[in-house]
C-alpha cells in the first residue's frame, strides 16, 4: 500500500536472508508459513498422541495405579486441548497458507505480515500452555473447562489459568488467520475466478475461516470470564457469588459447536479434491457440497445446547435442539453422497491419498451415525459423558479430520517438495493407522452402552470393562505405531527422493499448474481463469463439453465466467491483467514484485505472549513485555510493505 | 438567509448539502422518484439508493443531530411513567434506529460497496439469533417440578 | 416404537462393533484387487501391490474382535441394555430403534463404497477419461430428501420420549417417592423430605414405585446416572433438577457420577437398592429406630466415644430423633459453610450421613464392597488411611485426626477397629422409636452434647463450625453485661442468633425442642468443661 | 495504490477481484468479529441481570444523567469522526486536524466520565467482586473502554499525521479504517447505553432477597 511515507529510524536492517533461522523469522512467504505451521503442529501431534498413549496405559487395566487421578486429569485435558487447538486447527492452517494462495492463482496471502503474526502468536500460546507441565502445574479441569471446577474455588493451581491464557492467546492467532484467509479467498483471486469457480478446498476453508472469526470470540470472552473469575474474584460462573454455571456451557459450546465445523470442514475440502482427482472425475454436484458446507456453518449455530441434554434445560429446548442436531445430519449426508457421486463411474487409483480419503468417508460416515444417535435426548441421557461419545468424536475428529490431513499430506507432499512420500511405507501407515483406529475407538462404543463414563482414571473389576479398555490401549499402540511409520516415510522418502514432477496425479486446480516445489512467487504468470477445474479443462479441452452442456447456470462459457456477485463489482472494474498485487516498485525475482520480509509480526507476538506469560506470573511482568509489543507494533505500522 | 434556505432545499449536485447520489458510471442509476425533484426526494433517494460514494458535511450533521435527538427522546422516556410493557421495545427500536444511522451513514456502508454490508451483516445476524435464543431459553426452558 | 427386548440391544451392539472392521477388508480386498503394474503416464506414481507383511495382520482382527464382542453384556453392572425400568427400557428401545436405521445406512454407505472402489478401479490399459459429469439436480434433491424423511422417522419417538421422561412423574404410575439427591464432592447425599429420613451413597427404593429426583449441587456440577434403571442428569449448582425413574426389579444397581468433577471423579459412585414394598417400609420404619446403645466397654461402645471425639463434627451417625434431619440438614449446611469460608484449613467439611451404617454394603462412595466377614477389615483400611482406597478423599485432608507425618489416621490400631465396630454396630435396635431424646428427667447433659452439639462445637479449644468450648463455664458470665452464665449459656441455647461469637457464622439452630430439663441438663455440663 | 482508478468521487477502486481495498474488507471482518465478542458480553449481562443476590443494585448506583452526557459525547465524536474523513478527503488540512484532534477529545472525556464513573461505584461500594451486577457491569464496561482507548491511541496518531500533512486524500483511507473501528465503538456504546443504563436502571434486588441500604 501507499501509505504515509514516515521515515523511521531503524533499530536493525530488514530481513533479507533467504537461508538460515533468519529467514524463517522473516519470512512472510505463505509456503514457509505454511511449514512452519505443518512441523510444529505436527510435533504438538506427536506430544498429544503421547498424552493420549498415557491416559490408554492408565486405563488399559482396572484399578491401575499407574499415573493416579491428578495426572490423568492433566493429561486428558491437555490431550484435548493439544488436540483441537494445537493440533488439527493448525495442520488445517498449514494447509490454508500452502495452498489457497496457489489455488486461487495469488502470489502470497492479502496480509503476509499478519499471516506471519498469525503463526508466531500460535507458537508463543502453544508454547505457553504446554509449558504448564514444566511447572508441574498442567491444566486438570478438562479441555472444556466446565465451571465452577475450573475456577479458582475448586481448583486453585495455576493450571487452568495457563489454559485460559494460552487459549485466548491462540483465539488472537486463529482470528488474525482467519480475517486473512476471508479477505483472501475474496479480494486475491486470479482474473476470472468467480467465486463459484474456486476450487472446494478454497471454499471449505472460507467457510471454515468465517466460522473462526466469529465463534474465536466467544471462546474469547469465556477465556476473559473464566480468568476475572479466577484471578479477581468477579462472579461470571461462581455461583457462591450468584454466577451460574450452567452460563459458561452455553458460552463454551457457542463457541465449541462451531469449533467441531473449523475441525471438520478443511478435512472435507481435502477429500473433495482428492477424490475427484483419483476418480479422475469432477466432484458431483460442486454447488451442492458448497451450499452443503455453508448450511452446515450456519446450522452449527444453532444446535450448541445438544452438548447439554442432561444439564436440564427442560423438555422445549431439548426439543428444539434435537431438531436442529438431527437436521444438520442432511447437508452432512448430501456431502457424502456427493463424494460417492464423484467416485461413480470413475477410473479410480488407489494411491495413498486415495486411501486416506476413501476411509474417510467410511470413518466419517459411522462418525456421522453414532452422531444421529445422541441428537436423540432419550438415547443420549444414557450416552452424553459415557465413551460412547469419545468413540462418536473419534470417530468424526482422528476418523474424520485427521484422514482427510493425511490424505492432504501424501497428496500434496510432491507439490510442497517435488518428491513423492514412498508408496509402500505409505500404504502401512495407512493400514496401521486404520487398524488401529477402528481397535482403539471401536471398542468405546460399547464401553459407553456398558456404562463406562468419560474422565474417570480407572474402574473397578467387576465392571466388565476390562477386555474392550485393553483393546482399546493396544489399538492406541498399533495407531501410534502407524503415525511413526508416517515419521519414518518422511525422512526415507526424503532420502530417496523420488521427483515427482508438476503434475504427478493429474490434477485438476491451479496449484499442479505450477512447479513442485513452487516457486517463491508461486505463479511466473498469473493465470487467467475460465472454468471451474481450469487447470484440468487446460489439459483435456475436449472435455470442458461433457462437463458444462447441461449445467442450467451456466451455458457453454465463452471467455471469462463470472457468476454472482462478481458479475456486478467486475462491470465496474477495468479489466485486471497481470500481478495481482498492487505494490510499489517492483524488483527481485524476476521483476515479479513481493513482499519484503520482516522482523516485526515475530517481535510484536514475542510482546504478546510475555503479555500471557504476566497472566500467569506476575502482573509486574507486563513491562517485560510492553517494550517488545510497542516496539512490533510500532516498527510494524511505520514499515512500508516493501522498501 | 435565503441562500441558507436554497442550499438546504435546493440540490443541484454540488452544493453544501451534497447529498449521497449516483455517480454517472453507476450501472443501476436510480428511478426517478414519484415525489420529484423536491428536497424529501434527495433524503428519500438517500435512504433507498446505495451505489454512491459519500455525503457532505451537511448531511453529516444532519445525521448527527438526529442522533442527538434519539438519545435525548431515549432520556427523556427513562422518566417517563406508565410506558409499562412497551418501555423495553420502544428503547430497543429507538437504539437500534441509531445503530443503524451510524452503520448506514457515518460508516458508509448505505453507500459503498455491498459486500461490506454482507460481511457486517451476515455477523450480526449470526449473533443476534444465537444470543436471542441464549436470552429466551435461558428464560423459558425449565424443568417442571416433580 | 421397536419392540426392546433386553437381548435385542445387545445384539445390536454385537452387530454394531463386528460390522465396523469391515470396511477395512473392503480396501483391502481393493488393493489386493488393484493391478498394480499399470500406470498413466510417466508423471504417475507406481502403485504397489500390498506388501505380505501386512496380510496376517488382517488375521489380527478376528480374535480382538471375537475378545471386544465378549466384553459386551447386559449382565455388566452398568449395561444400558440391562433394563431393570421402563425409562431405562425407553432409551435402549429408542436406541435399538435408531440403531437400525443406523445400521443400514451403514451397510448402504460402506457398501457402496466398498462396491464402487471395485468396480471402478482402475483396469490395466484402460486409460479412457470417464465422462466428466458435474452433477444431477434430481439426485440432489433426492437425497436430500430421503435423509430429511428418515430423520423424522427418528424425531417422532425421540419428541415423544423426551416429553414423556422430562416433563414430571407420570399421574399413572402410583404413589410418588420423593427424594432430593445432592451431589457433594465426591459423594452423593440422599434426602427422603416426607419421611425426614437422610442417608448417602445407598439409595433405597421401592419396586415399582416412581420415584421423584429433586437433584442438587452445592459445589461442583455431578450427575445422576443409575444406567439399568434410567439415564442421567446432571446435578448442578443453582440449578435444581428432576428426574423420575421406576425400578421394575428387585435387586441393588450401579450408579455413578457422569460429569467430571475433580480429583475423585472416577471415585464417586453409588447403589441403588430396589426394595419389595415391605422391605421398603421396614427400611423407613428402621431409619427411625434407634440403634442400640452399646455397653460401654464393648468395643462398639469405646467406638461410640472416638467416634464422637474424632469424627463427629462432620459425620453424623443418628438421625433416627424426630428433629434430628432439620438439625442434620442446618449441620450439612454449616459444613458447607465452614469448608467454603476456608477452604486449605477448614476442619470440617461436608460429609455423608453414617446413620445405621451397619445396613451398608458400601463405603467410600459405593467403591468399596463388603459383605459381613469383610467389613470390618474393610472398614479399618479406610479409616487408617482412606486415600489408600479413594485418591482425594476430603476427609483425610480436613479432619484433624489425620494431621499426621504420612496422613494416616491418629489412632491406634484397636482404636481405629473400635471405630469400624461401632459404625458395624449402627443398626435399628429394638428400642422404640424416637426413644433416645426423651430422657426424661435425669438428663445426662454429656449425652445430649455428644448427640446433638458435637457436629459443631469440639469439648476442646479447636474451631470446628462453632468454638471449642473449653471454659466455657468460666467465659460466659462475662460476655453479655446484665446475664450470669447459667443465663447467657441457656439463651444462647434457646436464642442463638442474639450472642454470635465474633468470627463465627450465624447458623446454630435453636435447642428448645430439647426440653427444659435437657437444657438445664446441658447447661449444667457446659459449665464443667474446662 | 498504484493502479487504481478513480470515480468521479475519488474513490479508488483497488486492483483485487472484488475491486475492494483489502484493509477495509479485513476491518469491516473484524468489525464482524468484534460483534461476536460484546455480543457475548451484552448477553452474559442480560442474562444475568437481576441475580445479584447483594447490592448495590442498579437503581441505587446507575446515574443515567451522567451516562447520558457522556453518551452524548460519544455519539459526537463519531460526527467529529466523519467530518474529519470528509475534510481529509477533501484535503483541507487545517479543518481535518481539527476534527480529528476533536474525535480524540471527546473520546478523551469520554474515557474520563468513564473513570469518575467507576470510581464512584468504588466509593459507593460497587466492584466487579461486589456482585453479579458488578461483575458484569464492569467487565463489559471496561472492555469497551479498552476499545475506546485503543480508538483515541490510534487517534491521536493520526491527527499527529494530519496535522504534519502525512494524512492526504490519497491515502485517506488510513483514516476511513481508523474511523470503522471508531463508529463501530461508538454503536456498541449505543447498545450498551440502552441496555444497561437505560432498560436496567431500574432494576433493584430480585425477588426474595432482601435489600440491604448501602450508604
Amino acid at each position: 500500500m501507499t501509505t504515509k511515507a514516515l521515515t523511521f529510524p531503524r533499530l536493525f536492517p530488514r530481513p533479507k536472508a533467504d537461508t538460515g533461522i533468519w529467514s524463517w523469522i522473516g519470512t512472510v512467504d505463505h509456503k514457509r508459513i505454511g511449514t512452519l505451521y505443518g512441523i510444529t503442529a505436527f510435533i504438538w501431534f506427536i506430544v498429544g498422541g503421547l498424552e493420549a498413549l498415557l491416559i490408554r496405559a492408565q486405563l488399559a487395566s482396572a484399578e491401575s495405579t499407574l499415573i493416579g487421578p491428578e495426572a490423568f486429569n492433566q493429561l486428558f485435558t491437555m490431550h484435548g486441548t493439544t488436540m483441537v487447538f494445537l493440533v488439527i486447527m493448525p495442520l488445517s492452517a498449514a494447509f490454508f497458507n500452502w495452498l489457497i494462495p496457489l489455488q486461487i492463482g495469488a502470489r502470497d496471502v492479502a496480509f503476509p505480515r499478519l499471516n506471519a503474526l498469525s503463526f508466531w502468536i500460535f507458537l508463543f500460546g502453544s508454547l505457553i500452555i504446554n509449558a504448564s507441565f514444566l511447572t508441574g502445574n498442567a491444566p486438570n479441569g478438562g479441555w472444556f473447562g466446565y465451571a465452577p471446577n475450573s475456577g479458582a474455588t475448586f481448583n486453585p493451581g495455576l493450571g487452568m489459568t495457563y489454559w485460559v491464557v494460552g487459549l485466548n492467546i491462540l483465539g488472537v492467532a486463529s482470528i488474525a488467520a482467519g480475517l486473512n484467509f476471508i479477505v483472501t479467498i475474496l479480494n486475491m483471486r486470479a482474473p476470472g475466478m468467480g467465486m463459484f469457480k474456486i476450487p472446494i478446498f478454497t471454499w471449505m476453508t472460507l467457510i471454515t475461516s468465517v466460522l473462526i472469526v466469529l465463534a474465536m470470540p466467544i471462546l474469547a470472552v469465556a477465556g476473559i470470564q473464566l480468568q476475572t473469575d479466577r484471578v479477581y474474584g468477579t462472579h461470571f460462573f461462581n455461583s457462591l457469588g450468584g454466577g451460574d454455571p450452567v452460563m459458561w456451557q452455553h458460552i463454551f459450546w457457542l463457541f465449541g459447536h462451531p469449533e467441531v465445523y473449523i475441525l471438520i470442514l478443511p478435512a472435507m475440502g481435502i477429500v473433495s479434491e482428492v477424490l475427484p482427482t483419483f476418480a479422475r472425475k469432477p466432484l458431483f454436484g460442486y454447488p451442492f457440497v458448497v451450499l452443503a458446507g455453508a448450511a452446515i456453518a450456519f446450522m452449527g449455530w444453532f444446535v450448541w445446547s445438544h452438548h447439554m441434554f442432561t444439564v436440564g434445560l427442560g423438555p422445549a429446548v431439548n426439543t428444539a435442539f434435537a431438531v436442529s442436531t438431527m437436521l444438520i445430519a442432511v447437508p452432512t449426508g448430501v456431502k457424502i453422497f456427493n463424494w460417492l457421486g464423484t467416485l461413480w463411474g470413475g477410473n479410480i487409483r488407489l494411491n495413498t491419498p486415495m486411501l486416506f480419503s476413501i476411509s474417510f468417508i467410511a470413518m466419517f460416515t459411522i462418525g456421522g451415525l453414532s452422531g444421529v444417535m445422541h441428537a436423540s435426548p432419550p438415547t443420549d441421557s444414557q450416552q452424553q459423558d459415557t465413551y460412547f461419545v469419545v468413540a462418536h468424536f473419534h470417530y468424526v475428529l482422528v476418523g474424520g479430520a485427521l484422514l482427510g490431513i493425511f490424505s492432504g499430506i501424501y497428496f500434496w507432499w510432491p507439490k510442497f517438495t517435488g518428491y513423492f512420500l514412498n508408496e509402500k511405507l505409505g500404504i502401512a501407515n495407512w493400514a496401521l493407522m486404520m487398524i488401529g483406529f477402528n481397535f482403539t475407538f471401536a471398542p468405546m462404543h460399547w464401553l459407553g452402552m456398558d456404562g463406562m463414563p468419560r474422565r474417570i482414571y480407572t474402574y473397578a473389576e467387576n465392571m466388565g470393562w476390562e477386555g474392550s479398555n485393553l483393546a482399546a490401549s493396544i489399538g492406541g499402540l498399533i495407531l501410534g505405531l502407524g503415525i511413526l511409520v508416517f515419521i519414518i516415510n518422511v525422512f526415507y522418502s526424503r532420502m530417496k527422493k523420488v521427483m515427482a514432477g508438476n503434475d504427478p496425479w493429474d490434477g485438476r486446480t491451479l496449484e499442479w499448474a505450477t512447479t513442485s516445489p513452487p516457486p517463491v512467487h508461486d505463479f511466473d504468470e498469473i493465470p487467467q481463469v475460465k472454468y471451474r477445474d481450469d487447470f484440468w479443462f487446460q489439459k483435456y479441452p475436449e472435455t470442458i463439453s461433457e462437463y458444462y452442456h447441461d449445467e442450467h447456470d451456466q451455458a457453454v462459457p465463452s471467455g471469462a465466467q463470472i457468476d454472482g456477485d462478481d458479475a456486478e463489482a467486475n462491470a465496474e472494474l477495468p479489466v485486471v491483467t497481470g500481478s495481482a498485487d498492487d505494490h510499489g516498485d517492483e524488483h527481485g525475482h524476476g521483476g515479479i514484485h513481493l513482499p519484503d520480509m520482516s522482523y516485526y509480526p515475530f517481535i510484536l507476538a514475542f510482546g504478546l505472549a510475555i503479555f500471557g506469560v504476566a497472566f500467569v506470573t506476575d502482573g509486574l511482568v507486563l513491562f517485560a513485555g510492553a517494550p517488545f509489543f510497542i516496539w512490533g507494533l510500532l516498527g510494524w505500522s511505520m514499515e512500508p510493505v516493501n522498501d | 438567509m435565503a441562500n441558507l434556505w436554497q442550499k438546504f432545499t435546493k440540490y443541484d449536485g454540488n452544493g453544501w448539502w451534497n447529498l449521497p447520489h449516483s455517480a454517472s458510471n453507476d450501472p443501476n442509476p436510480p428511478h426517478e422518484n414519484p415525489i420529484g425533484g423536491s428536497w424529501l426526494s434527495n433524503i428519500i433517494r438517500t435512504v433507498t439508493h446505495g451505489g454512491v460514494s459519500h455525503a457532505g458535511p451537511g448531511f453529516y450533521w444532519l445525521v448527527g443531530l438526529f442522533l442527538a435527538i434519539i438519545t435525548l427522546l431515549e432520556v427523556w422516556l427513562f422518566g417517563v411513567e406508565g410506558l409499562g410493557g412497551w418501555y423495553i421495545p420502544i428503547l430497543l427500536g429507538l437504539s437500534a434506529l441509531k445503530f443503524v444511522g451510524v452503520v448506514a451513514f457515518f460508516m458508509h456502508l448505505r453507500f459503498d460497496h455491498r459486500m461490506f454490508t454482507y460481511v457486517f451483516a451476515s455477523s450480526m445476524i449470526v449473533g443476534i439469533l444465537i444470543f436471542s435464543i441464549l436470552l429466551f431459553l435461558l428464560e423459558f426452558g425449565h424443568q417442571p417440578p416433580n | 416404537m421397536p419392540v426392546a427386548g433386553e437381548n435385542y440391544g445387545w445384539y445390536a451392539s454385537l452387530a454394531f462393533n463386528a460390522i465396523s472392521p469391515i470396511f477395512v477388508v473392503g480396501d483391502f480386498f481393493d488393493r489386493i484387487l488393484n493391478n498394480p503394474h499399470f500406470t498413466y503416464s510417466s508423471q504417475m506414481h507406481r502403485v504397489s501391490k500390498l506388501s505380505a507383511p501386512l496380510r496376517p495382520a488382517l488375521l489380527l482382527l478376528v480374535p480382538v474382535a471375537i475378545a471386544l464382542l465378549a466384553a459386551c453384556t447386559p449382565d455388566n453392572n452398568q449395561s444400558t441394555f440391562g433394563t431393570a425400568g421402563p425409562v431405562a427400557k425407553d432409551q435402549a428401545g429408542l436406541f435399538n430403534f435408531i440403531f437400525w436405521i443406523a445400521a443400514a445406512v451403514f451397510i448402504l454407505v460402506e457398501g457402496a463404497i466398498v462396491y464402487i472402489a471395485i468396480r471402478y478401479r482402475r483396469r490395466s490399459d484402460s486409460d479412457k477419461l470417464p465422462y466428466q459429469t458435474h452433477g444431477n439436480d434430481k439426485l440432489e434433491v433426492t437425497w436430500t430428501i430421503i435423509p430429511i424423511l428418515i430423520l423424522v422417522a427418528i424425531a417422532i419417538p425421540t419428541l415423544t420420549g423426551i416429553w414423556a421422561q422430562q416433563n414430571g412423574v407420570p399421574d399413572d404410575k402410583g404413589e410418588v417417592v420423593f427424594v432430593e439427591a445432592i451431589g457433594h464432592q465426591w459423594w452423593f447425599e440422599f434426602r427422603y423430605t416426607d419421611h425426614e429420613i437422610v442417608t448417602s451413597n445407598e439409595l433405597h427404593i421401592p419396586v415399582d414405585r416412581p420415584v421423584a429426583l429433586k437433584l442438587e449441587s452445592q459445589d461442583v456440577i455431578h450427575s445422576f446416572w443409575v444406567p439399568k434403571i434410567a439415564g442421567k442428569v446432571d446435578m448442578v449448582p443453582l440449578n435444581d433438577n428432576y428426574m423420575w425413574m421406576i425400578g421394575d426389579e428387585v435387586g441393588t444397581f450401579y450408579g455413578q457420577c457422569a460429569e467430571f468433577c475433580g480429583i475423585a471423579h472416577a471415585h464417586m459412585r453409588f447403589r441403588v437398592i430396589v426394595d419389595t414394598e415391605e422391605d421398603f417400609q421396614a427400611w423407613l420404619a428402621g431409619m427411625h429406630t434407634a440403634p442400640d446403645t452399646p455397653s460401654a466397654d464393648s468395643p462398639a461402645g469405646r467406638g461410640k466415644n472416638l467416634f464422637a471425639a474424632n469424627c463427629s463434627s462432620c459425620h453424623t451417625a443418628d438421625t433416627t430423633s424426630p428433629g434430628s434431619y432439620a438439625r442434620e440438614l442446618s449441620s450439612q449446611q454449616a459444613r458447607w459453610n465452614g469448608w467454603i469460608s476456608d477452604i486449605e484449613n477448614s476442619s470440617i467439611v461436608s460429609a455423608p450421613n453414617l446413620t445405621h451404617f451397619g445396613l451398608r454394603s458400601t463405603l467410600g462412595a459405593g467403591i468399596k464392597e463388603f459383605t459381613a466377614d469383610t467389613a470390618q477389615a474393610a472398614l479399618e483400611e479406610w479409616i487408617h488411611d482412606p486415600s489408600s482406597v479413594k485418591i482425594g478423599t476430603r476427609m483425610q485432608k480436613h479432619a484433624a485426626v489425620y494431621d499426621t507425618p504420612d496422613g494416616t489416621a491418629n489412632l491406634s490400631e484397636t482404636e481405629v477397629s473400635d471405630i469400624a465396630s461401632f459404625l458395624l454396630s449402627l443398626k435399628p435396635g429394638s428400642a422404640p422409636a424416637g426413644a433416645v431424646a426423651d430422657a426424661g428427667g435425669d438428663a445426662d447433659g454429656e449425652a445430649i452434647f455428644a448427640s446433638n452439639c458435637t457436629s459443631c462445637h469440639s469439648t476442646g479449644d479447636n474451631k470446628l463450625v462453632g468454638p471449642g468450648l473449653a471454659g466455657v463455664g468460666d467465659r460466659a458470665g462475662s460476655r453479655v453485661a446484665g446475664l450470669d452464665e447459667d443465663s447467657y449459656l441457656e439463651q444462647s441455647l434457646r436464642e442463638p442468633g442474639a450472642f454470635v461469637v465474633d468470627g463465627f457464622p450465624a447458623v446454630m439452630p435453636e435447642w428448645s425442642h430439647l426440653g427444659d430439663d435437657s437444657i438445664d441438663a446441658l447447661v449444667t455440663y457446659l459449665k464443667t468443661l474446662n | 495504490m498504484t493502479q487504481a482508478v478513480t470515480t468521479q468521487h475519488h474513490e479508488p477502486v483497488e486492483n483485487t477481484s472484488t475491486g475492494l481495498n483489502s484493509r477495509k474488507l479485513l476491518m469491516w471482518a473484524f468489525l464482524g468479529s468484534d460483534v461476536m465478542f460484546f455480543g457475548a458480553f451484552i448477553a452474559t449481562y442480560l442474562v444475568y441481570r437481576g441475580k445479584s443476590l447483594v447490592g448495590p443494585y442498579p437503581d441505587e448506583i446507575l446515574n443515567i444523567p451522567v451516562t447520558s452526557v457522556s453518551t452524548f459525547v460519544l455519539l459526537m465524536s463519531s460526527l467529529a469522526m466523519v467530518l474529519g474523513l470528509h475534510y481529509v478527503k477533501e484535503g483541507n488540512r487545517g479543518k481535518a486536524t481539527l476534527w480529528i484532534l476533536m474525535v480524540v477529545v471527546l473520546g478523551a472525556v469520554f474515557m474520563g466520565f468513564q473513570f469518575v464513573e467507576f470510581r464512584e461505584f468504588a466509593h459507593e461500594g460497587l466492584t466487579p467482586r461486589t456482585n453479579i451486577f458488578g461483575t458484569t457491569f464492569f467487565i463489559l464496561t471496561g472492555i469497551h473502554g479498552a476499545h475506546v482507548t485503543i480508538g483515541v491511541i490510534w487517534m491521536a496518531f493520526l491527527a499527529y499525521s494530519s496535522h504534519t500533512g502525512k494524512l492526504r486524500p490519497d491515502n485517506a483511507l488510513d483514516l476511513e479504517i481508523a474511523g470503522l473501528y471508531w463508529h463501530f465503538v461508538d454503536i456498541v456504546w449505543i447498545v450498551i447505553f440502552t441496555v444497561i443504563y437505560l432498560i436496567s436502571a431500574t432494576d433493584g434486588a430480585p425477588a426474595g432477597v432482601e435489600r440491604v441500604i448501602h450508604g
